[in-house]
């Protein structure tokens, strides 16, 4: 993978964009299209493009499989939690109405955290099984590809 | 003694204290940590469960509204003693078939998979809890698809013992998204002529809607998606290496639960969302289920009989018992959804405790071959002691829980005349003797092959298999809280359609 | 009413045309659906029957979008304009978690099927059921 | 008119995609011409409206699952076998197929029209989340807000889903071969 | 004298748990075999007593009734005491001290395996006929029922051999099959249309069935009970051969084929009523049915050679005349019946412990080798010689009443032909009979067979044997007794219709 220079310069200025671009989608997912299961996906493709140029072990140097569960896990729980909470502030599951001053509001803080959460859960999920594949070792001949 | 709030708050805590205890039981890794927190909270799961049901069984429908948006806006839970009933067999048999999984999984499962095994397991549990509870028709997707991926993966991970495992979670996987499928297009079709998903309203729209084309084709598809999920002949093609090659716990608990709650599921939608406005469903229950059904009933006893693994016995016993419940749900009557009940209850339990003394003989006899198993009676004397108790509540021997669905079956039957109907469900109890004598004669009275050493199995798999065997018995000799709970939950789904019934 | 005969054969065209366009696209999406589902239990490799899976699939959220679709509308987001007429939202969020449901159920479906290929060294259906086929009888195997 | 000369054309390319798919035993080929199809319905779905839609579907069919679907392969096998044309394994899908395709058929004899802003769809409760989500909510995005509120907890279904997925993958591929094959396979080499 | 203490209430719960409480013990003495076998004559002694004791008290017209719980609503295991069910119960327990008695020195004798384990199934068995004595319904019957047929199995397949499991598999399949595929459909549809199952004088059929259909039942009645071995369901009793001889004994006078006969008499007696059969003519194809096995059963058994397989198809064609009774629908029928099991019961367990007895002493199941070998076992084959005279019919033994009671029955029901077949039966019945004993007696050692040293089996054998051959001169005697008792079975519904 070392003689691929220019997809590795391309790939390191590309990166930024894109994770920058899933946040601006996860963000403003309120507004226009968008939302946390999309920026999760664009996320993690940031990730498998890190992989693709840099070779998995490099990108499991940086999250290593366990991060990637316990990243999965704090973004099911994050959502998970916020519906917890609503219970705990004496409400059904998942009402947000009192997470603010007032419901409305409430409903938008509670609407970007249970999005936070698919965001975050979807990127580390997605990440997770690309790892899976891409470090499982080819048992395949050489004549077959 | 429980604060009112809880109360209120149980429908909820049912799917959401194992859906939040799952995470963790990947994160725990370790055998015996993740094994722990699954079991805990399969317990805890199971209590609420109970109490759900003890809440219910006075006629009460508890209705909740989550995020406190009011159906058909939101999504809805709603409990009532037809799936409360199925919410406390489901728990019930999660909590026990966990505690036998600790040594069993220990056995057939690499230990640095347990993590991940039991996560998958506990969401298994999860979503088919999920599935029962929700009276809103996507979420039963949603819900379903958690319960179906995860029991690909468990059933998969059957593979350390026999590869054929991994084509068989493959072929359960296409089936059952195809399945899954046909469901969502009928419940797309129910959508369009009605524009609500909520079960309740769906009804009431489909009442207004009155006959059309759409929604015939809407009631075919997710007869068929649900037929696929509970594996009615001959869309039944995936169970049998499924159940066979699966872990022996996961057998235990699928075998046990998630055809039970496909055809709840049925149940639900025949009679609560379609309630029998259009003629066009008795035309298709009575003319295309019921003679599949009966062909089922006879096909998987028979083809059981000639099997020589247990488990693939089992299995195939499973699609003729699951044809008893469909053949109840044809009469359209009273008497025989009380019977279909009852007997989704009764298989759940003797299922459950056979396949555990399947998974038994796994451990301790490295082999589920019958012919492999001779004399094993006499090695293993509870293990197989519970195996000819559930073997016989399958039969419908008296004294046995299968013996009281049996009855009623046969007596709803008669009641409506079908003669041949009773005449076959009775022929098949005898094949189903056949099958399950064969392996009884095979344990007690062959002596065992020469140099095989057998130990009884470990308490904690004893235990809930002869809970359930004892179970069997218990509500065989008293069957009268298994029939209030299914008189009430049929007399439900009665009211609940316009079936017109004296 | 004689006067109205005549007109009746151009209003029953006119009638079928309105009913085909109204109809076009759920059959085209039907086709679809069709040739994915023929995929998915007509062929024997297992990749194959995923991508046609895939293809299932996505017809059917197509046929849900279809619904949703309000003639001459735009996409849900609320713009301000009190005129504006916006297609149905929520065919839209069934079809989100359906495309999360499908790309979960792709991934461990290619998943199993690596495992397969490691077990067994094919990924076609029919060589599979051999070797299967000769576990179940080894006594054939023997023969052979 | 416009509008549906589009339609027909995507839809026209949609059918021959997966046509195409159905011929192809280069499963390489296969794969992109997926990724092609997830395009096309995307574009679809923009022309019905779905922007949310067609934003998730082109991320995901046309970008992840064909990453999977080659990371896949390059585990498995680039080629189909060639398809063997035996009447048995011919009839009973095409069979299955054209009946379910004919019910289907028969089925939308009696649906709405497409676009009819009367149809019950439009009339019921997506009307009502149109009218209601920026007094409850706030969100300009109705699709947003019945995705994370309305409908918030099928979403937390659908996370779930995915996080079971992952699950179900690592414990079927997500730790090394057995040490004892590894160890033989290094003993050979 | 403490007995006197006990409500007829709790002694008829004894008389019912006692036994299986028994099993558990007999499974603790598992190491300590004369214990064991201690404890199974003791309990066979102690439950004849409390069955004694019932009698008594039921004399004194204390009827009593235990309510253990309902399993479906309207469906109690209910047992109360009947005349029928008293004479049964009476015959079960006390055969039975008898045949505990004569297993344990067989299976001593024989040096069997799995001595507890047949001792605790033997217990079973019993516990389940005394259980099907005592129902007070048709359900709990049939739950006992069924429990003896479970019960039995592993009692019929006892010596584990190939020949031994097939033989048990067929008894097995036969009689299950019967009773569920017929049995539990009669039982259900009788729920189903008369909306009780209890036992009640008169029967509870009448104005609920349409005659046009009583047939029909009578029919899935008549061979669902399969126990009663009317042919052409017979075929599980000679496969029940292999078993050892006091099974072959409890299968054919103690429990199982009684059970059987019992169970028929009593459905037609309380479930149907007499009357009703007899005003509907529902039963008179059961009588040519009945007559047939008599004949068929007999004839075969005279083709026989196998000394057990001979009884057993004496068996079958001995309990027809119990059907004939039954199926003659009448007062005389009814007493013919009752008194046919209790004088064939107590001569056909005579017959297979001497048959047993034979084997364990010289080791002969053949008819044809056992020619001059009463000169070797004479008791033996004296009673043998005594109990054929009581199954053919002859005085002074026993069976002469039966008979007798049967022929006014037919020839009160006016079947001619019946009173025939009854005569053709005896016959034939002197000629499988017989010459088994005379030959034994009285004949030649056959050419080239070695003298054998047999002798008589020992004490605990013989006793029993003597016992029961006594028994069925006895019965000769005090016939006249169970006439009178038998005279209290009601016939008709009280007073002021059914309650």
């Amino acid at each position: 993978m070392h003689h691929h220079l220019i997809l590795r310069v391309v790939a390191k200025l590309l990166l930024p964009f894109i994770l920058l671009y899933a946040l601006y989608v996860q963000w403003h997912g309120d507004y226009g299209p968008g939302g946390g299961f999309q920026a999760g996906v664009i996320f993690a493709v940031g990730f498998i493009l890190y992989a693709l140029v840099y070779g998995v072990d490099a990108l499991v140097r940086v999250v290593p499989r366990g991060v990637l569960v316990g990243a999965m896990a704090v973004g099911l729980l994050l959502y998970a939690g916020t519906g917890v909470v609503s219970l705990f502030l004496g409400l059904d599951y998942l009402d947000y109405s009192r997470l603010a001053h007032d419901p409305v509001h409430g409903q938008e803080w509670g609407i970007l955290l249970v999005e936070l959460g698919v965001g975050i859960a979807v990127a580390a999920a997605m990440t997770a099984i690309f790892v899976a594949f891409a470090t499982r070792e080819p048992d395949i001949d050489d004549e077959d590809w | 003694m429980i604060p009112q709030a809880i109360i209120s708050q149980l429908p909820i805590l049912q799917v959401i204290v194992p859906l939040i205890a799952a995470p963790f039981c990947a994160l725990l890794g370790g055998r015996n940590r993740a094994w722990a927190l699954a079991f805990a909270v399969s317990l805890v799961t199971f209590a609420i469960s109970a109490m759900l049901f003890a809440s219910t069984l006075d006629g009460t429908v508890l209705s909740y509204q989550l995020g406190g948006w009011a159906p058909p806006i939101g999504i809805e839970y709603r409990v009532d003693a037809l799936n409360a009933f199925v919410l406390l067999i489901v728990s019930g048999v999660g909590a026990l078939t966990m505690l036998y999984a600790r040594e069993s999984v220990a056995y057939e499962i690499d230990e640095r998979h347990h993590g991940l095994f039991y996560s998958a397991f506990v969401f298994c549990m999860t979503g088919l809890l999920g599935v029962t509870i929700t009276g809103d028709a996507f979420n039963v997707f949603v819900f379903l698809e958690i319960s179906s991926l995860s029991t690909y993966a468990l059933v998969a991970s059957g593979a350390k013992r026999d590869r054929r495992a991994l084509t068989a979670a493959y072929n359960y996987l296409i089936m059952g998204t195809i399945g899954a499928t046909f469901f969502v297009i009928g419940l797309g079709l129910l959508y369009m002529i009605t524009g609500t998903l909520n079960m309740a309203d769906l009804a009431h729209k489909l009442v207004e809607h009155g006959d059309s084309r759409t929604l015939r084709m809407g009631f075919a598809f997710i007869v068929v998606g649900f037929g696929l999920k509970l594996a009615m002949f001959p869309l039944h093609l995936w169970l049998p290496n499924a159940y066979t090659h699966a872990p022996s716990a996961v057998s235990a608990f699928v075998s046990a639960t998630s055809t039970k709650v496909a055809v709840y599921l049925m149940l639900r939608f025949l009679f609560t969302v379609f309630g029998f406005s259009i003629p066009f469903e008795v035309d298709v229950l009575r003319t295309i289920v019921l003679p599949l059904a009966l062909i089922g009933i006879l096909a998987g006893s028979i083809v059981a009989v000639f099997q020589e693994d247990l488990k693939r016995l089992l299995a195939y016993s499973s699609i003729s018992q699951i044809g008893y419940m469909l053949v109840g749900i044809t009469l359209l009557t009273p008497g025989g959804l009380m019977a279909s009940i009852i007997h989704l209850f009764n298989h759940a339990v003797a299922k459950a405790a056979l396949f555990m003394v399947a998974g038994a003989y796994v451990m301790q006899a490295g082999t589920s071959t019958i012919s492999d198993l001779r004399g094993v009676g006499r090695d293993m004397p509870f293990t197989t002691a519970a195996f000819v108790v559930g073997g016989l509540s399958l039969v419908g021997v008296p004294m046995t829980v299968g013996f009281i669905s049996k009855w009623y079956l046969v007596q709803a039957a008669l009641e409506q005349g079908w003669w041949p109907v009773a005449g076959l469900i009775v022929l098949s109890s005898l094949v189903a003797f056949a099958y399950v004598w064969r392996f009884v004669e095979a344990a007690y009275m062959y002596p065992t092959p020469d140099g095989v050493i057998r130990r009884e199995a470990p308490l904690t798999m004893l235990i809930p298999m002869w809970i359930f065997a004892g179970s069997s018995i218990f509500f065989g000799l008293n069957a009268s809280l298994t029939s209030a709970a299914a008189s009430r939950a049929a007399s439900g789904l009665i009211a609940a359609s316009s079936l017109i019934w004296q | 009413m004689p006067e109205t005969l005549p007109e009746q054969v151009p209003n029953q065209l006119a009638d079928l045309l309105i009913f085909i366009g109204g109809h076009y696209n759920y059959w085209m999406v039907i086709v679809l659906m069709m040739i994915g589902l023929y995929i998915t239990i007509s062929r024997g490799n297992l990749v194959k029957k995923i991508v046609g899976l895939n293809i299932f699939q996505t017809s059917v959220f197509m046929l849900y979008i279809s619904m949703g679709k309000v003639a001459g509308g735009t996409a849900p987001i609320i713009t301000g304009n009190p005129d504006e007429v916006y297609s149905n939202p929520l065919p839209h969020v069934l079809i989100l978690t359906a495309i999360v449901v499908g790309i979960s159920t792709t991934a461990l479906a290619l998943a199993l099927v690596v495992r397969i290929r490691e077990a067994f060294g094919t990924i076609e259906e029919d060589e599979i059921l051999t070797i299967e086929r000769d576990l179940e009888f080894p006594a054939q195997e023997a023969s052979k | 008119m416009g509008i549906i000369l589009v339609d027909l054309m995507l839809f026209g390319f949609l059918v021959l995609t997966a046509l195409a798919i159905m011929r192809l035993t280069n499963l390489f080929a296969v794969t992109m011409l997926a990724g092609l199809f997830s395009l096309l319905a995307a574009g679809l779905f923009v022309t019905m409206d779905a922007v949310d839609v067609a934003f998730t579907e082109a991320a995901v069919g046309a970008g992840i699952s064909t990453v999977l679907m080659l990371s896949a392969l390059a585990l498995t096998a680039r080629n189909e076998k060639p398809f063997v044309i035996v009447s048995r394994r011919m009839a009973v899908p095409l069979i299955c197929c054209l009946v379910t395709g004919a019910a289907l058929i028969y089925g939308t004899l009696d649906m709405p029209a497409f676009g009819d802003p009367d149809a019950p769809v439009h009339t019921h409760v997506g009307g009502e989340y149109i009218t209601r989500v920026i007094p409850d909510t706030g969100v300009p995005n109705i699709v947003t807000a019945v995705l994370a509120s309305y409908r918030g907890y099928d979403t937390l279904g659908e996370t779930t889903v995915i996080f079971v997925a992952a699950i179900a993958v690592l414990l079927l591929i997500g730790f090394p071969r057995s040490a004892t094959r590894r160890r033989d396979e290094d003993g050979s080499e | 004298m403490t007995m006197m203490l006990l409500s007829t209430n709790s002694a008829l719960f004894l008389a019912l748990f006692l036994p299986l409480s028994a099993i558990v013990l007999l499974g603790a003495l598992r190491e300590f075999p004369r214990a064991r076998d201690v404890a199974h004559v003791g309990t066979a002694v102690v439950t004849f007593s409390l069955v004694l004791l019932l009698l008594v008290r039921f004399l004194k017209a204390d009827i009593p009734n235990v309510f253990l719980f309902e399993v479906m609503p309207g469906l109690p295991i209910n047992f109360s005491i009947e005349p029928l069910g008293m004479v049964f119960a009476l015959l079960a327990s006390g055969l039975w001290i008898f045949i505990s008695l004569y297993a344990v020195g067989y299976m001593r004798a024989n040096g069997e395996e799995h001595q507890t384990r047949f001792a605790m199934f033997f217990t079973l068995a019993v516990a389940a006929a005394l259980g099907i004595a005592f129902s007070a319904n048709l359900f709990t019957l049939f739950i006992y029922y069924e429990l003896l047929t479970l019960s039995t199995y592993p009692l019929v397949a006892h010596k584990g051999t190939p020949e031994a499991r097939r033989g048990a598999r067929i008894y097995l399949s036969i009689l299950l099959s019967t009773s569920i595929g017929f049995f539990l459909v009669a039982i259900i549809w009788t729920w189903t249309v008369a909306g009780t199952l209890d036992f009640a004088a008169g029967g509870i059929l009448q104005g609920h069935l349409d005659p046009g259909y009583a047939p029909l039942l009578l029919a899935l009645f008549a061979f669902g009970i399969g126990k009663a071995a009317l042919m052409p369901f017979h075929r599980w009793l000679p496969s029940a051969m292999v078993a050892p001889a006091p099974v072959s004994a409890l299968l054919h006078a103690v429990a199982v084929v009684k059970g059987g006969v019992f169970t028929l008499l009593k459905v037609s007696v309380y479930i149907f009523g007499t009357g009703f059969l007899s005003a509907t003519h529902a039963a008179v194809w059961l009588c040519w049915v009945a007559a047939i096995s008599i004949i068929v059963a007999a004839v075969i058994a005279i083709s026989k050679d196998d000394l057990k397989a001979r009884l057993a198809y004496s068996t079958i064609s001995q309990l027809a005349y119990v059907t004939l009774g039954v199926a003659l629908a009448n007062q005389m029928g009814m007493i013919g019946s009752t008194m046919q099991i209790v004088m064939h019961a107590m001569a056909k367990i005579t017959l297979f412990m001497c048959a047993g007895a034979i084997y364990v002493a010289a080791h002969k199941t053949k008819v044809s080798e056992m020619s001059g070998l009463g000169r070797q076992m004479p008791i033996t084959f004296i009673a043998f010689f005594v109990a054929s005279l009581s199954i053919v019919g002859l005085p002074p033994m026993g069976g002469a009443w039966s008979k007798w009671f049967l022929l006014l029955s037919a020839a009160d029901a006016n079947q001619i032909a019946m009173i025939a077949v009854l005569g053709i039966g005896s016959l034939l019945s002197i000629a499988y009979l017989m010459p088994i004993p005379v030959k034994a007696l009285f004949g030649a050692v056959p050419a080239g067979q070695a003298p054998s040293d047999a002798h008589e089996p020992p004490l605990s054998m013989l006793l029993p044997i003597c016992a029961t051959a006594l028994g069925c001169v006895l019965l000769f005697f005090f016939a006249n007794e169970i006439y009178g008792f038998l005279l209290h079975v009601p016939l008709l519904p009280p007073e002021g219709g059914l309650q």
